[in-house]
Order: structure tokens, then C-alpha cells, then sequence
């Protein structure tokens, strides 16, 4: 055991996954008192929210905060990493939480409410906040595992045939994924003897590089399966539709984008050298990825089954962004990752008002709803063409972002012109 | 010949026994007529498993293995009566139907 | 499931399982054992239990929610992890205490809670599978 | 020892693949299952293997001695117990699926697919 000193300020790195853990439970514990769960599942989401500000100030002003679990040192404890990216990504989840919560509330049937969705959702964001902070490669896993099983809990919530249809495959593929993603840790221990994310970074670049490219490639499966990369993304829009649009907002805003949080992650900052080699691979994904997508929303005429396309495009953009060597890239990929979060639960949101106004999920069939209601479809439009990438919406900026990493590396300058026509 | 010389050859001489009957259960589970053939294989792996971690802690004077022998023996009876609990079940569903 | 055999041994089994598991969980501290396996050892004895006498008696014999015990768990492993905030000490970290009985001194520390924490977790959740797989047998 | 495990592991996945590109949700489930284990294994001989030494510190010594190395371990009780509840939850759900879409079939489960809408790719 060695002692470091703790600040009691660095605290504010561990409390999101205590605190949604804790509420979590509490409203497990207090199943049968109704009243007190949504203020509960707010109030948790709100505490998170706020240590996650914290935590942002406190890694804006001092850089990256760390704290390592119960004093054992790794590779034995576990040790919770903040930098700017991943603590950003963490709020930006708590704060989408909290909004579909509201809207779970006012929308979701009561049947679903008294099945206790709202300790699986404070699960979900424990799982997510606890991938987005985490220091340590196995930890990650665990974290997915949580995020995972919560979501599957709230997919399947209500039972209805159709989202059991979509569940199962949902289900099969990611638990496939995440067993790679353990079999590239084991392997990764195997060659590095340790699963400290600081430490993999130290120790990488004096083993073999094959064996590791080899990881990075499982690696790069595994997260391409979660985060819905070309070759393997027809699970999402199969399974993102059925359950009820308040959850759809919060799977489709979180999930994928916690998948490239771990591309990033593990591709960036872990394995720079493998990544090197799979340069090609990732752009050739990215640019087929960017590609199925609008092809993809165009044909459907299922209104959220169209989304789940857009998330994949919001995919392909960020895969652009790690396919490019450039710290603009990089810096590009991040902030899309951001926006297509934001955006994206919004136009889920925005697609359930209109699904339950017109009471149809099919677009041919939605006519005439600017003349019954016009906010919501202007809602609608706007977010499309924040997704688009209209100048002055948020979907712009990493898209430049994007372009100008794109223009100044060489080779891959076709692949993102390709890529912004398409959009 | 000292004492503890025997307790080890007794005890490899055990693993030996422990090691054939384990194939012969093998084969009784593989080849099983019926199910429940089959089941009692399974029990009995379980049984011989008991039998090699308890021999295998005499040998390496490690009693913590018998911790594990424990709760093996009592986890491992409820999986028999799962399997018991389904072939009666099965045979109900039979005689209803006949 | 109403065999003669069965029926007679499956309340003394559950007994002795279910004081094994936590004479387990307790020694976990230094030697083998531990939470974890505690829980699965006691949601065995319950899940034996369910089988000899069913799942809507397991539930009354119970008293409490399953899943309720499961978040009770969490609840204490979290908090025993959260009382090493005020010492200044990362998350996790143990803290002992002896409590003094006549001559013998009983260490009492965080891992324990967070240990009995764990065995809440795992012989709440796994007890409310099992008990739920048993309900479905009943339909089937 | 460390080869005979690590072919022991490699058997493992091709079975699980095997069973993985069934038809039937059971088989793909206990495909899954067997991946888990070839993956734990794997963990295991990642480890480096030495016999019979538990990592056990005993009683009175601060230090553990030269024994077996405890974090695969520690690593493989957490991916078996994520393992296990993962299982236990595709379990029930293929149950379920079974007994409402009457199907164990993955090629009749298109209930979520769009009917007599325009066709989506062929593939893809």
C-alpha cells in the first residue's frame, strides 16, 4: 500500500458513479413509494450533473485529475482518469439524462413507469459516466457491461413482441462485442502486463508491434460493433426503433458515442503506433460508413428507423476524425461526438411528440403536420439541418473542424470531400 | 517406507482412480441411453471433482482447498435437483399427453 | 416437486447453506471466500428452497423483495466506500476499527460492509432470477 | 502447459463460432457462453501458469509468496460474473422471444423490420 494524498476536491471524479449507483439503488429499495422516484431519479441526475461542472473547472484549471481506488497501486486498483474529453462527454450525458427523464415522465406509459425504468436508466448513466472517467482498460469493460445491461433492461421494458425482436439482436451482438473487446484485453495483458491506460501508453511502444496491431484490430472491432461502423451496423437501425421514443433519445445519444469515446480512446491515445497501420482500414470505414448512411435514412420510411441512420452518418464522422493523423482531427471527432449526442436524443425526442401527434410512425403517411402543429416540425427541420450541418447550427463547427484536418493531411482528402457531399 | 511417503502414493494412486473413473463417467454421459443416465454421469463428475480437490490438498498441504470441496458439495446438489426436477417434469408433460 | 426425499432434506440444507455462506463471506477478509461467493452459496439455498416449496412461498419466506435486497446491497458497499472521504483518502480505501468485547477485540472495517454489501447484491439479484425463472416454469 | 491451454482456448472458439453462425437463438446463446469461457482461459494463460501455489499471503508474512499471479484471476471472477448475468438475461429473453414470437428461428424474428415498405439493401 502506498499513500498519496487526496484532495477531498478530486472526490468529485468519483462521485457520478456513486451517486447514480446510490440512486439507483435507493429507488430500487424504495420501489413501492411511487411519488418519491422521478424527483429522486432528477435529483441524482442533478447531483451528477453538478460534480461533473466541478470536475470540469477543477480540470480546466489544474489538468487532468486522477485518483486511484482504495490506495493499492495499479495494477491493482483501479484508478478513474478525467481529462477534458472524457470529463465533457460525462456532462453532456448527465445533462441528455436529465432531459429525457422530464420527458420519460411526461411521456411514457404508466406501465413502463411502474417496471422501474427509472433505476435502469440511473444504471445507464452510471455505466456511461463510469466509461467516460475511468483510467483503466478492464474498468471500462465493466463499465460497458453496466451500460449494457441497463440497456437492455429499458429496451425491453414493456414487453411488447416487437421489442423483444429487437432486443435479441441488439442483445447478441453487443454481448458478442463485448467478449472481443475482453479477448483483446486479455491479449493486451498478455503482451503488456497491465491494463492501466497510463501505463499501456508507456509500455506499448517496446512490444512487438504486430501482436499489438492485432489487438488494436480486435479492438477496433469490438468498438466498431458498439459505436455501429459499416460493416457491422445493421443491428442499430433493427433495434434503436422499438422501444419507446424516451429511450430510443437516451440509447441513441449515449451508447454509440460512448463506443467512440473507446475508439478514440484506445486508438489515439493507447496504441498510436497500431493505429498507424490500420489507417487505411479506418478510412475506408469511415467513408462507407458516411456513405450507408443517407443512402440508408433515404430509403426508410419509418421515422425513427431513418434516425438510427443518422446516428450511424454522426458515426462515420467521427471515425473521419480518428482516421486523421491531425490534432484538428482529433479535436474535430470529439466536439462531433458532442454535438451528434446533443442533437441526436433531440430529434429522437422530437420524433416521439410527432409520432404520438400524428399517431403514425411511417413518413409517408405524416402529411399535413405543419398545419397541425407547427412547432414541432420546425423543431424537426432545424435539427435536421443541425445533423446536416447548416453554418450556423452546432453541427457546422466540428465539420470544418473536419475538413480542415482533411485538406491539410494528404490521402484521405478525397475520402472527406466524398464524405461532405454526400451530407 | 515413512508414513508420509505412503499418504503420497496413496494419494496419486487416488488421482489415478479419481482420473479413470472420470473417463468412464465421460463415457457413461456420452453414450447415456436416457437422460437420466446422463444426469447421474453428471452428478458423479461433480462427485470425483470433490474427490480430486480434496486429494489434491492432502498433496499440497493446502487445506484451503477444502473450502472450495464444500461449497462445491452443496452448489453442486442443486444443479442434480434442477436436472432431477426437469425429467420428472418431462415425464408428466408425457403422461398428460398419452 | 414433491418427492418424499426431497421435501425432508431441502429445509435442513437450506439451513446449513445458508449459515455456510456466511461464515464464507465473513472469513473472506484473509482467506478464500468472500461476499461474492457467500451470495451465490445463499442464492442457491434459496433457489433449493424455491424448487421444494415453490416461488410464492420463497417470496413470503423472504419478506422482502429480492431486487430490494439487491439495492440495499449497493447502497451499503457504496456508503462503506464513502466513509473514507472525511479521512482524506481515495474512494475504496479500508479503515479498521476494533471493537472490544471482554478479551477478545473484533476488527470491524469497511471492506467487511463493503463485503456484506457484495453478498446483499448477489444473493438478491441472483435469487430474484432464479425465483423469476422459476415463475415461468410454473406457467410453462 | 501454457500451450496445451492456449489450444485448449483456440478449440473453444471454433466451437463457439460454430454455434455462433447457427440459425436456432439457443445454439448462438451457448455459442456466446463458450466464447466467454475461451476468453476466460485466455485471460488465465495471459497470466503466466505456475502449479498448485494459490496467491495467498499466509498468516504472518507481508509479502505474497511466489505464487500464481492474482489480477487474471481477479480479472476473470468480474468477466465471469458480468458474464454470467449477461447470460442469464439473453436466457429469459430468448425464452421469452420463444414463447410470444412462437419463434426460436433468428430468420422468422422480422417483426421489427418494415413490412411492404420499399425493400432495405440486400446486403450490406
Amino acid at each position: 500500500m502506498v499513500s498519496f494524498s487526496t484532495y477531498p476536491g478530486d472526490w468529485v471524479i468519483i462521485l457520478p458513479v456513486i451517486v447514480c449507483l446510490v440512486g439507483a439503488a435507493l429507488l430500487l429499495v424504495l420501489k413501492q413509494v411511487r411519488e418519491v422516484q422521478i424527483p429522486l431519479a432528477l435529483l441524482s441526475v442533478g447531483v451528477v450533473a453538478a460534480c461533473e461542472v466541478a470536475l470540469l473547472t477543477r480540470v480546466l484549471t489544474v489538468g487532468p485529475v486522477s485518483m486511484t481506488m482504495g490506495n493499492w497501486l495499479p495494477p491493482f486498483g483501479i484508478s478513474f482518469t478525467a481529462d477534458l474529453m472524457g470529463t465533457s462527454f460525462a456532462l453532456v450525458a448527465a445533462l441528455l439524462t436529465f432531459a429525457v427523464l422530464i420527458y420519460l415522465e411526461m411521456d411514457a406509459p404508466d406501465r413502463a413507469k411502474r417496471d422501474g425504468i427509472y433505476p435502469l436508466v440511473l444504471l445507464l448513466l452510471a455505466g456511461v459516466s463510469g466509461s467516460f472517467l475511468t483510467g483503466d482498460l478492464f474498468n471500462l469493460y465493466v463499465w460497458f457491461e453496466v451500460m449494457l445491461i441497463s440497456s437492455f433492461g429499458l429496451m425491453v421494458l414493456g414487453g411488447k413482441n416487437v421489442q423483444l425482436d429487437g432486443t435479441v439482436k441488439y442483445g447478441f451482438i453487443n454481448f458478442l462485442a463485448t467478449t472481443l473487446f475482453l479477448l483483446a484485453l486479455g491479449l493486451l495483458y498478455g503482451l503488456v502486463g497491465t491494463l492501466n491506460m497510463a501505463d499501456v501508453m508507456l509500455r506499448a511502444a517496446k512490444v512487438d508491434p504486430a501482436a499489438m496491431a492485432s489487438v488494436a484490430a480486435i479492438l477496433l472491432l469490438a468498438f466498431g460493433i458498439k459505436a455501429a461502423a459499416f460493416p457491422v451496423n445493421a443491428w442499430l437501425p433493427a433495434s434503436y426503433h422499438t422501444p419507446p421514443a424516451g429511450i430510443s433519445a437516451l440509447l441513441a445519444g449515449l451508447l454509440t458515442k460512448v463506443g467512440v469515446y473507446a475508439l478514440l480512446r484506445t486508438m489515439v491515445a493507447l496504441l498510436p503506433a497500431s493505429r498507424d497501420v490500420l489507417d487505411p482500414l479506418l478510412t475506408a470505414i469511415a467513408v462507407l460508413t458516411l456513405l450507408i448512411a443517407p443512402l440508408g435514412a433515404i430509403a426508410e420510411t419509418h421515422l425513427r428507423r431513418a434516425l438510427g441512420f443518422l446516428v450511424i452518418g454522426g458515426i462515420g464522422a467521427c471515425l473521419a476524425g480518428i482516421a486523421l493523423p491531425t490534432a484538428e482531427g482529433i479535436g474535430g471527432s470529439s466536439i462531433y461526438v458532442l454535438h451528434a449526442m446533443i442533437s441526436l436524443t433531440a430529434l429522437y425526442l422530437c420524433a416521439g411528440l410527432i409520432e404520438k401527434l400524428t399517431g403514425e410512425t411511417d413518413t409517408r403517411k405524416m402529411g399535413g403536420l405543419y398545419a397541425a402543429a407547427s412547432l414541432p416540425s420546425a423543431l424537426f427541420l432545424t435539427l435536421v439541418l443541425a445533423i446536416a450541418g447548416v453554418p450556423p447550427l452546432l453541427g457546422f463547427w466540428p465539420k470544418l473542424l473536419l475538413l480542415e484536418a482533411g485538406l491539410d493531411g494528404s490521402g484521405i482528402v478525397s475520402g472527406v470531400i466524398d464524405w461532405a457531399r454526400w451530407r | 517406507m515413512s508414513g508420509a511417503l505412503i499418504l503420497t502414493w496413496a494419494c496419486w494412486f487416488g488421482l489415478a482412480c479419481l482420473t479413470l473413473a472420470l473417463l468412464l463417467s465421460i463415457v457413461r454421459l456420452i453414450r447415456g441411453p436416457t437422460l437420466p443416465d446422463r444426469i447421474l454421469a453428471l452428478d458423479l463428475i461433480t462427485t470425483l471433482a470433490l474427490g480430486f480437490i480434496v486429494l489434491v490438498a492432502i498433496l499440497t498441504r493446502l487445506y484451503l482447498y477444502l473450502d472450495i470441496a464444500i461449497g462445491l458439495g452443496l452448489v453442486g446438489f442443486l444443479s442434480t435437483v434442477a436436472l432431477a426436477r426437469y425429467v420428472l417434469k418431462r415425464a408428466e408433460q408425457r403422461g398428460g399427453e398419452q | 416437486m414433491n418427492t418424499l426425499i426431497f421435501r425432508t432434506i431441502a429445509p435442513l440444507l437450506v439451513v446449513v447453506m445458508l449459515v455456510f455462506s456466511v461464515f464464507i463471506t465473513l472469513r473472506g477478509h484473509n482467506e478464500p471466500g468472500g461476499g461474492f461467493i457467500g451470495g451465490l452459496i445463499a442464492a442457491s439455498a434459496i433457489a433449493i428452497y424455491g424448487m421444494a416449496a415453490g416461488p410464492q412461498a420463497t417470496r413470503k419466506a423472504m419478506r422482502v423483495d429480492p431486487l430490494a435486497i439487491a439495492g440495499f446491497g449497493v447502497l451499503l458497499a457504496a456508503l462503506s466506500g464513502l466513509l473514507s472521504m472525511p479521512f482524506q483518502l481515495p474512494f475504496l480505501t479500508g479503515l479498521w476499527a476494533d471493537l472490544h468485547l471482554g478479551d477478545t477485540a473484533v476488527a470491524i472495517s469497511t471492506p467487511m460492509f463493503f463485503d456484506l454489501g457484495v453478498y446483499a447484491v448477489v444473493l438478491g439479484s441472483i435469487s430474484a432470477i432464479a425465483l423469476a425463472l422459476e415463475d415461468s416454469g410454473e406457467d410453462g | 502447459m501454457d500451450y496445451a491451454l492456449a489450444a485448449l482456448s483456440g478449440v473453444f472458439f471454433t466451437a463457439a463460432t460454430y454455434l455462433l453462425l447457427s440459425r436456432a437463438l439457443i445454439r448462438m446463446l451457448l455459442g456466446l457462453g463458450l466464447m466467454g469461457n475461451a476468453v476466460n482461459l485466455l485471460i488465465f494463460v495471459a497470466g503466466r501458469l505456475t502449479r498448485a501455489v494459490p496467491p495467498i499471503v499466509p498468516a504472518g508474512e507481508t509479502a505474497p509468496i511466489l505464487g500464481a499471479n492474482p489480477l487474471p484471476q481477479a480479472l476473470i471472477l468480474t468477466a465471469i460474473v458480468i458474464g454470467f448475468a449477461m447470460f442469464s438475461f439473453l436466457l429469459v429473453l430468448a425464452y421469452r422471444a420463444y414463447q410470444s414470437l412462437e419463434a426460436d428461428d433468428t430468420d422468422k424474428m422480422r417483426l421489427a423490420e418494415p413490412r411492404g415498405g420499399p425493400q432495405p439493401p440486400m446486403s450490406y
